[in-house]
């Protein structure tokens, strides 16, 4: 291993600890908020089973308006929000909560965009069966949707980690910043293309899984 | 029990179902024919409201349909079974998995699901393959799994569009004998869509020939019975060789 | 004075003085924020009056005003102190000099329920700048009013592990400068910069608890490189931005959010 | 003309097409008949090399398919035309440009395209709707699209994996018809799987009888002939009233 | 019009130009280049048409390489690269070149996805029609494929505009470095405020577009 990893390993592993909590709880929030966010901006369309414009054009606004937000105002707008629910609003725990809300905001689009290409007659079967919402959405649509759910997860994440390259503006740490801070504040250009070697490893693993179970799941 | 009062469906301009009336007694095995593009599809799935009239009735056990919502629509559509035309198979589920959904809809209890599962493909006979995904059956196949899915929870009334198309006549046969044993032991009613004359004539009471989007006439019939042929290659063979004008007689 | 200097700028366009009183020159200078920004507008008018047009390029971080410098994408900045040219140079192999220092912004320490140092409890949350040359400079800072003590280093920028002793065991966190008023409320004191001490209307004379000394060697300066340094250009520039209305404009500003250094 | 030698197809460990060898000769229309599953749309599959044959040759004209590439066997499949079990439209096309599709590929002048595309699109009875999308069609119009679209540049070879599953007797009668006409006036080979007797009865030359994954039987018939009836709803009631076990005769 | 906008409405209207330039070369070059990257990794893929592990695993990887870099630092790698493109490295021509290498990576990724949900039965018909590789990318996938490849368009046209908000590092300007420079710098909310109004009705329009569009060309 190169030496300078070897003096700086104890940061680099605090970094990609506080870039897994970000982007864990990213993941997390994507999973619990941004899907069912997105599953209503799908079948609360104009034509879909739920169809609602008052809903759909709210969950909608809300969404393009936290896409809207160059991400560090988006943090910075966050600061009284954060504080209120962390107690604080700097370090890595308080930097999930913008994290989570780009989260939500992102993978709810992808999510939308996946459901999209379900076939018509999947869910005509399914309410010809009378199935309720709750039985369509998780018994057929997730179903049917899987690999592309899996793999707008995929991308999502590496979004996430992007994202959390910003963090270091309210103390959130992570990899990213690290290879900001060390790698471009302070002229240590080698430290910062290994650092960026990590990165990249990480975003090929789970590329790499990401893939592989998506297509392991697709059995269509 | 099925009743349609001056039900229109209009797709655009173009009028795909003028004011049908029709009735459908409870117990009974009605037929649709018609030539392609008729309507035949579009009337069925306005039976369950698959398809919404822009004009007109649906009236189930003297229920009307139309502006149902919620719950009781879907308990109402819980027994009304329906083939589609497209079979409609969920491409992620396996076999059994497919043919459950009725049942966990329905919420039957947990226990006795997997024997009516292998029941109802023993009928299609299909229960070596209930571990395979649609992808890989053929179109026969998975014909099947969608008569076998409507079936396995003993509906009130099955809506069957073109049951049989893809199936080849031994197939066809154990599947109309099944079709009528149901409707004779439990009482299901049962409206099939066909455009084989042999089927519609073999097993049903009435049959509506519809033309051009309305109804021409209603007709009723004997059924002359499933007869069932030798299950083998053998069958094919006899019935090749076997001589007479015999198309689509 | 000769403009052959500054080659691959606009401003290299002629080689005859007496012509350029005529004809317009341009000089390209990079900043980041206000007030540097502020200043350079002043000189842009005074300059406008000798047919030279000074073209503002606005970046967004520290650095890359220096990276544009050194590869003559603009022919001078203002953005920086001199400790943090010379790292540059030294990291970059660049040889960017100082023209002229303008101005000293005081770094404070500021907090929001205590009236001095003394009153911090017992490991108080300090949010610093989270880049190596405002941490360097938060060290100074501390040390010189004996609140921390520092090792001696070989380089020329002190990092948190260079803290000797803490006697006030002060627990530093690190944000981006912007964000750190921001996030006054979550730290018992922040230490900034004038111009974002004044984004909550404190001021280094009437609200810090501590300010750097005036003597200290980071005076955001006027930059060049060694090439253009003594160009006429460059020297009109120094002379516009040190006038006396760039001195009016800093002394304007309240509670000495700017300290001329000329 | 198309020559299977022992090939085999596995899917996973099943054994779909085990070690089959038939010929077809040239302006021939043979038939491929059996029970669903028995792997007559994976044997048809493999004479256009959509499906690969894990063993044995597959040889047109005297050409071994298996290991060509490129552009010679896309020379190839363009002179075999495929109407699948599916049908396999694209569904943001109009009925007009799926048929399109194969003139397009083969870059036939543009000039006569529209009117072959009429004629075929004629010759199915769906000229009138050349403008609709597939998802606006019945299934039976489906299906003819898919065959207005595999007969449109008259290829050498045609092969049909149930092409009247979905059609009435009328509509599937002009189709044969149709099909005739192409194999006497151009010569074009056809192969049809069909689990539908009286398709393959009214047509065929010579019929294979699969089972199981293998030729069961290879038999020589004389083509009855294609009887058209009355285009109407009074012919199916006809039809209907007429006595005499015809079923699946 | 608020007072304020109307003070700063000349330097709003540049940094909206800037902004245009940006995202629209952006978009260019993902419709240019990034959409035959994606149909690349989607068809050498293992199983598919053009199946190719070496192309599919060296595209993939790039890729995943610019996608793993902070912007921020990717945007500050590429200035020598930049330089030689453009003869410089700072100004809003200079932007548009990380942009577009970002975009390429980001819209490539969606129109993969996009294209895997093309039913398989339309791409055996195509290669049964004897169809050249190219037919079937223009003549069958991006048919079928169209609505989803708008959609994904339109996702990744508000992330362009996401990342041309950190182009203001090297002096690419554009209405999200304004609003960052107001916003956070210089404490503006109210100004920060009306920007971002700004950027969501841009945003919202976008997508509204996006949608319609999608709508209106989904026949199946
Ligand atoms: N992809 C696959 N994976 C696994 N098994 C498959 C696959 N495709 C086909 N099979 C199996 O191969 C056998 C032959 O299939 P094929 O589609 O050729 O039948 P077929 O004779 O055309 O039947 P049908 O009349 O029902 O269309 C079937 O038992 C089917 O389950
Ligand atoms: N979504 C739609 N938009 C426009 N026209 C439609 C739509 N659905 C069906 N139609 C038209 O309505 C008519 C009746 O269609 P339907 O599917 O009911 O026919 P069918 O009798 O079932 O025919 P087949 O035997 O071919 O299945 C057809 O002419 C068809 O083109
Ligand atoms: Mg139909
Ligand atoms: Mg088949």
């Amino acid at each position: 291993m190169p030496d300078i990893l070897v003096e700086y390993q104890t940061e680099i592993w605090v970094s990609i600890g506080e870039t897994f909590i970000m982007v864990g709880f990213s993941i997390l929030a994507a999973l619990l908020i941004g899907l069912p966010v997105g599953t209503f901006l799908f079948l609360c369309r104009k034509g879909q089973l739920l169809e609602n414009q008052v809903v759909f054009s709210s969950l909608n606004l809300i969404v393009n308006i936290i896409r809207s937000f160059p991400f560090l105002l988006l943090v910075i707008f966050m600061i009284p929000f954060t504080r209120f629910i962390m107690g604080t609003a700097i370090g890595t725990a308080a930097a999930t909560v913008p994290m989570t809300v780009i989260a939500i905001a992102h993978y709810s689009r992808l999510a939308e965009q996946s459901l999209l290409d379900v076939p018509k007659g999947v869910m005509e079967a399914a309410v010809s069966m009378g199935a309720s919402s709750k039985d369509i959405i998780f018994k057929f649509l997730y179903v049917e949707a899987r690999s592309a759910l899996v793999l707008s997860m995929t991308t999502s994440t590496i979004s996430f980690i992007s994202y959390s390259t910003i963090m270091g503006v309210v103390g959130g740490g992570g990899i990213g910043d690290f290879a900001i801070r060390y790698g471009y504040l302070q002229f240590r250009t080698d430290l910062m293309i290994y650092i960026i070697i990590i990165m990249v490893i990480f975003v090929q693993l789970i590329q790499y899984a990401g893939i592989t179970l998506a297509r392991k799941i697709d059995k269509r | 029990m099925i009743t349609l009062n001056n039900v229109s469906k209009r797709f655009g301009s173009f009028e795909a179902i003028q004011s049908v009336s029709l009735s459908i007694k409870s117990g009974e095995i009605h037929g649709i024919i018609g030539a392609s593009g008729a309507g035949k599809s579009t009337l069925l799935r306005m039976m369950n409201l698959i398809e919404q009239p822009d004009e007109g009735d649906v009236i189930i056990d003297g229920e009307t349909l139309n502006h149902l919502k919620g719950k009781r629509i879907r308990q109402i559509r819980q027994s009304l079974a329906m083939i589609f035309q497209g079979y409609h198979l969920i491409g992620n589920k396996t076999v059994f998995d497919n043919v459950v959904m009725p049942l966990e809809l329905a919420k039957t209890p947990k226990k006795g699901r997997a024997e009516k599962i292998v029941e109802s493909l023993r009928f299609v006979g299909l229960e070596t393959l209930k571990n395979q995904y649609p992808s890989q059956l053929s179109g026969g196949q998975k014909q099947r799994v969608a008569i076998a899915r409507a079936i396995v929870n003993q509906p009130k009334v099955l809506l069957c569009d073109e049951p049989t198309s893809s199936l080849d006549p031994n197939t066809t046969a154990e599947v109309l004998e099944v079709l009528q044993r149901i409707n004779q032991e439990f009482g299901v009613t049962i409206v099939i869509v066909s455009h084989e004359m042999e089927v519609i004539k073999s097993i049903c009471e009435r049959v509506t020939v519809m033309a051009d989007g309305r109804v021409y006439k209603e007709i009723e019939t004997e059924p002359t019975g499933v007869h069932k042929m030798e299950h083998s290659a053998e069958g094919f063979i006899k019935r090749l060789k076997s001589s007479g004008d015999i198309n689509h007689a | 004075s000769d403009s052959n200097d500054s080659k691959d700028t606009e401003s290299s366009s002629d080689d005859n003085n007496v012509e350029s009183e005529n004809k317009e020159q341009t000089i390209r200078v990079a900043v980041v924020e206000s007030p540097m920004l502020d200043v350079v507008e002043i000189a842009k008018e005074i300059l406008a009056e000798d047919n030279i047009n000074v073209e503002v390029v606005e970046m967004g971080d520290y650095i890359q005003p220096n990276v544009a410098l050194a590869n003559e994408e603009v022919d001078a900045n203002f953005s920086q102190h001199v400790p943090f040219m010379k790292q540059f140079n030294q990291n970059k192999d660049a040889n960017l000099t100082e023209v002229q220092p303008i101005y000293y912004a005081n770094f404070g320490l500021y907090a929001k329920d205590y009236a001095s140092v003394e009153e911090f409890p017992e490991d108080a949350s300090i949010g610093i700048a989270n880049d190596p040359s405002n941490i360097d400079r938060t060290l100074r800072l501390l040390a010189s009013h004996n609140l921390i003590e520092l090792k001696e280093i070989d380089g020329e920028q002190y990092g948190l592990d260079d803290i000797k002793e803490d006697s006030h065991n002060f627990s530093f966190e690190q944000a981006g400068i912007a964000a750190l008023t921001r996030l006054y409320e979550d730290f018992d004191g922040v230490i900034v910069n004038p111009t974002h001490a004044g984004n909550l209307d404190l001021t280094p004379a009437d609200d810090a608890l501590i300010t750097e000394k005036e003597d200290n060697k980071f005076a955001i300066t006027l930059v060049a490189r060694e090439d253009n340094v003594d160009s006429e250009l460059i020297q009109k520039l120094a002379e516009a931005m040190t006038s006396e209305e760039v001195r009016e404009f800093l002394n304007s500003r309240e509670g000495d959010a700017s300290i001329p250094a000329f």
